[in-house]
């Protein structure tokens, strides 16, 4: 077969003027690289295969340097139904339903175009769920930005236009199309400022009968595109994702999609439509994410072992005169692929019209296992499906002992604790501080309740979805602390797993499974490889411990501005099972005069000031030996707290976490909106106090010990809370006079619980301004 | 600010040609459900109708250059033109 | 309401969001007979309540509800209203009520610019409704409110007029206004009184498990009033 | 259609002076904050650029009249104008 170079009409360069000019170097693939591809070929590839060889063999879409890491997760557990490979992790949830789940971050383009690039990392994740047949029902986002005060940031202005926008592009593309956001995250750190992390978790629900595979098989059968039409938007948008931002990469600007949230909900609603209600014709279903055409129908004909020859002329497209290599690469969005039995496109088509879309057939599954494309009548491409796929390389990249631990680990972070002399002032400038300080200015501005299945709303440990037609429910969060990994990276990935673990079980939820999204500088770093190998080991350790499989995930390296990398962020996105809605149990004390326990592991409350937000407040950085987890302490008092909720001994659970047990404290005390229709209302929500003695000093108040709970229970069930709780230790008592009284061994604390809550709920707005 | 003189801006602000525009998808398909022929295309911009004093044209069109790079358009993905006219005048060319 | 339960239409337009919502709502929880009805359809034959549903029909992206309002089953919802049959629209419904021109008034960008999720508190203006009755007057909801234009406007002498009619049913309470709406207005009728429409979701507040079940009595009323 | 012309039909459509215009408000105060001075008023407006054709300049006007009243104007609290030119030619004012 003649393998020509694309038409006269395009001045592209030919095979050997891609070899000499070596212009694929442009598109992050190394000489070595391009070696492989032509060993594999057995020719020069031409520059339409060249392109396709240098987007698949990318980092973003093959984990070239990753996989070795993400090969030692555990993906296995018994109610596992789909682990990683697919658009999505599904886990079995009983009833013969099943909860199906993933993250992705859109980092980079956030970067540059945040409106666009975080409403479009919606769109993607979004398409992930559905094209597994599921519908989507919650989105989570978990996002990092650089400092929101002049004294810490290089451009403030700048990070506030960023928080603004990224989350107005998470709020019109969630809200449009109609599922809600339920959760997730928002940090802020000096690491973050060049380069923000946007990364956002869907969970949807699905009939086990129903689950789809991208699969192409059946030689004869129809390639269908459906959806939007292709246009130059995102060429190359998956290397640019893999490379890292230098000054000059304001040319890079033009990989930036436009996302069309109305033509994504017809998507799922026609997408749904055919895997419900007519299987029969339906064989495979993928999104096209990122690069677009060539990954996803590769990676389809891939899983199924076959082969498959394209017609680009009848992709549709939205710009005259696009080149093969533009169409394939393009990275328009609101776009999916289907494998349909041969004889029924026009039944494809109907539905699809019905719905406004078009759905026309771009091509065949073959037996020879090739990828071949057609233009102009001339073939442009002609690859073994395998080499763009499964024999993509693998690098196992060096690691080196980050320089960095050396110096932070001399760091004597108890340090912090001689900086507080005023207990109650420390409080209030910690519920002051962004990362501390409430979300509701960012969430408020999420549809959290389309759909009709939230419980739980924002403002709580953990979301709650029902899971109509039967008792359960379903609790999600999201959680990393970046400051921890950066100190220590294997304890840090053990945290970032049990804290998202202790919010579900606040909520009474036992956790099922995670998904993560590994937020890190350029593999190429010895230092980076050593931080994403020993915090992945953390996080294999930590699920192993809490029985939550790693059932899908999403990398992203390169996340660095001049060579400055963000902090080690392994975003963990966990779900939980609610065996009945009854168990569902909020942060929020409910009632004056129930007792208050702490919950923590046989250390009690320890001084944990190692990557503290208090140890950043008083200091000014971060440093110190972070403290090693118990998990399986963790783990018991996870089971203790689960058992007591269950047995309807608990009004309110909230786990410690940044600013300690202080903060808990009073985040408990808040009363907050999060059970929809209570709270802002509730006349006793403004008068709700603590009344606590903690037999500990001052600072230990503000120590983040991990694995520590503030329980509130009924006082007439005080005494089986004990008998089925006996490590917990009795505090106090919920009151009604308005203030947050914390006795210690020191001075304590004493704050009305009305300016403590004015300080925490308006001081992100008044940041952002 | 004695000598200055009143102005009328009007900025116009377009995607960029090769940008997606679901807006103008979704107007063009709606004038032809509602049976209207002859639209072969729409495109929806923004439109911006300012006032403004300067001591002169020169320098209220830097000015609103700077404005319009950094606030008015997104230079990522739109473009902008504007035209500044005398206010209370017969309205000439600035 | 056995055999002769009335029938309820629920619209979907493309793009809206809230339709299943409402069809939970109506069929689900309240027990009537209902189904949806596509943007399309030319008949409304057989139904007796037409519930008009929130989202972003068209993607909102000319003006909210100005494309849905052009939509072939819009001519018989104006049938069917002329007709003095009730026709319901919430958030999305509600402005495409406005467009189309069966309420007064437009439905403009919140003061705030942002889009606001929130539970509001909302106040029974007119308890002599149709869709009103199981309320008593000035009665205190509870009730979700989630949109980005919903500031209720309308000239000096329309609302002289929406007074003078008792045409409006509820209104924000006083200093819980989310979104600039002139006279706290959260919900209207028209003139005749059989077509309402609000900003609030009352049927995202139907079921106690979700934290508020104050809108139900809405969709008694309703039904009621077909019985 | 053989004797159809082709056209560019500019659409601007701005709020009445009685609607209050927060959009525009918050961005005369973005360019205040960001050091600018002179600028007394803004508004903001919707802009469509239309390609279109038709047998002469007066049947568009008709259509493009009908699609203004309709559809991208809503006349309870917009006001519109709009601009016909040929395409193609020297664009002569329709
Ligand atoms: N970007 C966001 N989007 C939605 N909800 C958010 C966001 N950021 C924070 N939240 C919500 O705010 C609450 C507090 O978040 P966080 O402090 O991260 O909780 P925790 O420390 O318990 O993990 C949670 O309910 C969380 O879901
Ligand atoms: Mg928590």
């Amino acid at each position: 077969m003649k393998s020509t170079n694309a038409s006269a009409a395009t001045a592209e360069p030919t095979a050997e003027e891609v070899r000499d000019t070596k212009i694929y170097r442009n598109w992050s693939m190394t000489d070595a690289e391009y070696e492989r591809a032509v060993g594999m070929l057995g020719r020069l590839p031409n520059y339409t295969e060249a392109g396709l060889f240098a987007v698949m063999w990318s980092e973003h879409c093959c984990y070239k340097s990753s996989t070795p890491i993400l090969k030692t997760f555990p993906t296995k557990g018994p109610r596992v139904l789909q682990g990683p490979g697919e658009g999505a992790g599904i886990v079995d949830i009983g009833n013969g339903k099943a909860v199906v789940f993933k993250a992705e971050s859109h980092n980079h383009p956030s970067a540059v175009e945040p409106f666009e690039g975080a409403a479009t990392g919606v769109g993607g994740i979004l398409r992930d769920i559905f094209s597994m047949g599921a519908r989507p029902v919650a989105v989570l986002d978990s996002l990092r930005f650089g400092e929101l005060d002049a004294a810490h940031a290089k451009d403030v202005d700048r990070n506030k236009f960023l928080v603004d926008q990224v989350v107005a592009g998470i709020s019109s593309y969630g809200n449009c199309i109609g599922v809600p956001t339920v959760g997730g995250e928002t940090e802020f750190d000096a690491c973050y400022e060049g380069n923000p992390l946007v990364n956002v978790m869907c969970v949807g629900l699905i009939d086990v009968k129903d689950i789809q595979k991208g699969r192409a098989a059946g030689a004869g059968n129809s390639i269908m595109y459906v959806g939007a039409t292709t246009g130059r938007d995102g060429i190359h948008g998956a290397t640019f994702a893999s490379e890292e931002f230098g000054e000059g990469n304001e040319t890079q600007r033009s990989a930036v999609q436009v996302g069309d949230p109305f033509m994504e909900k017809q998507l799922v609603e026609a997408c749904l439509d055919v895997i419900h209600n007519h299987n029969d014709i339906l064989v495979g279903i993928q999104d096209m994410g990122a690069a677009g055409l060539v990954s996803s129908s590769a990676e389809m004909a891939s899983k199924a072992g076959t082969g498959l020859y394209l017609k680009l002329d009848d992709v549709p497209q939205r710009e005259t005169n696009m080149t093969p290599y533009e169409m394939m690469l393009s990275e328009s969005q609101e776009r999916m692929l289907l494998c349909v039995r041969a004889g029924h496109e026009e039944e494809i088509t109907k539905i699809f019209t019905a719905y406004g879309l078009d759905a026309v057939t771009i091509g065949k599954v073959t037996d020879d296992g090739k990828y071949t494309l057609e233009h102009k009548g001339q073939i442009v491409a002609d690859i073994p499906v395998r080499a763009l796929t499964d024999d993509a390389p693998e690098y196992h990249l060096p690691d080196t002992e980050p320089a960095r631990l050396a110096g932070l680990h001399a760091t004597d972070a108890s340090a912090a604790a001689l900086h507080i002399t005023n207990p109650s002032e420390t409080f209030l400038k910690l519920l002051a501080s962004p990362t501390i300080a409430s979300k509701e200015h960012i969430w408020h501005t999420y549809d959290s309740q389309v759909l009709t299945n939230t419980v739980i709303r924002p403002g709580s440990d953990a979301a709650v979805i029902r899971v109509r037609d039967t008792e359960t429910a379903l609790a999600m969060t999201t959680d990393c602390n970046g400051r921890y990994i950066y100190l220590d990276p294997e304890i840090g990935g053990k945290i970032a797993v049990a804290e998202a673990a202790n919010n579900i079980v606040a909520s009474g939820a036992t956790p099922l499974a995670i998904t993560d999204c590994l937020n890190y500088g350029s593999p190429e770093n010895p230092e980076v490889m050593y931080d994403l190998k020993r915090s992945a080991a953390g996080i294999s350790e930590a699920c192993r411990t809490f029985e939550t499989p790693v059932i899908s995930g999403n990398v992203s390296l390169y996340n660095e501005t001049s060579h400055e990398a963000v902090y080690p962020t392994p975003m963990i996105g966990m779900v939980g099972l609610m065996e009945h809605t009854d168990h569902i149990t909020t942060q929020d004390f409910t009632t004056a005069g129930d007792a208050v326990y702490l919950l923590s592991g046989s250390q009690g409350i320890r001084p944990d000031f190692a990557g503290s937000e208090v140890q950043k407040l008083t200091t000014g950085s971060i440093g110190g030996v972070l403290a090693d987890v118990d998990l399986d302490d963790i783990k018991k008092t996870q089971d203790a707290l689960l058992t007591a909720i269950r047995a309807g001994l608990v009004n309110s659970a909230h786990d410690v976490s940044e600013g300690g047990v202080a903060v808990a404290l009073a985040e408990s005390a808040f009363g907050f909106d999060s059970k929809s229709g209570t709270g802002r209302n509730n006349p006793q929500a403004d008068v709700l106090g603590v009344d606590v003695n903690l037999d500990i000093d001052d600072p230990l108040l503000f120590a983040e010990t991990v694995g520590a709970f503030v329980v509130s229970v009924p006082s007439s069930k005080a005494a089986a809370f004990e008998a089925a709780v006996p490590a917990a230790t009795s505090l106090g008592r919920v009151t009604d006079d308005g203030m947050l009284t914390i006795a210690t061994r020191g001075s304590g604390i004493r704050v009305a619980t009305m300016s403590a809550k004015k300080v925490w709920k308006e001081s992100l707005a008044c940041l952002l301004n | 600010m004695e000598s200055s003189k009143n102005y009328k801006v009007t900025v116009y602000v377009t995607y960029k040609e090769s940008v997606l525009d679901p807006q103008g998808q979704a107007v063009q398909g709606a004038i032809e459900r509602m049976g209207y022929e002859g639209i072969d295309s729409v495109r929806i911009g923004k439109y911006f109708e300012i006032t403004a004093h300067a001591e002169d044209g020169k320098s209220l069109e830097e000015t609103v250059d700077a404005i319009c790079d950094k606030l008015l358009a997104n230079p990522n993905m739109e473009t902008y033109r504007y035209e500044i006219t005398h206010a209370e005048t017969d309205g000439a060319q600035a | 309401m056995s055999v002769s339960s009335p029938r309820f239409a629920v619209i979907v337009f493309p793009g809206s969001n809230c339709d299943k919502d409402l069809l939970w709502g109506i069929k689900n929880v309240a027990g009537m007979d209902a189904e949806f009805v596509r943007h399309d359809a030319t008949s409304l034959d057989g139904f007796d309540a037409v519930l008009i549903p929130g989202g972003f029909s068209y993607g909102d992206y000319l003006r909210c509800g100005a494309i849905a309002r052009f939509s072939p089953v819009m001519e018989e919802v104006r049938r069917f209203a002329e007709e003095g049959k009730p026709v319901f629209g919430t958030c999305n419904g509600f402005q495409i009520l406005c467009e189309a021109g069966l309420l007064p008034g437009v439905l403009l960008r919140n003061t705030s610019l942002r889009f606001v999720c929130e539970t509001a508190d909302v106040e029974v203006a007119n308890a002599s409704t149709r869709f009103t009755s199981e309320y008593a007057d000035g009665q205190q909801l509870r009730l979700p409110v989630a949109h980005a234009e919903g500031r209720y406007t309308v000239t000096d002498e329309e609302l002289a007029d929406l007074k003078a009619n008792g045409q409006i049913a509820f209104r924000y309470a006083k200093g819980h206004n989310p979104n600039g709406s002139v006279d706290d207005i959260a919900g209207v009728t028209n003139k005749a009184g059989n077509v309402l429409g609000m900003m609030p979701h009352p049927e995202r507040a139907v079921e106690k498990l979700l934290g508020s079940d104050d809108g139900l009595p809405f969709f008694t009323s309703l039904i009621n009033s077909l019985q």
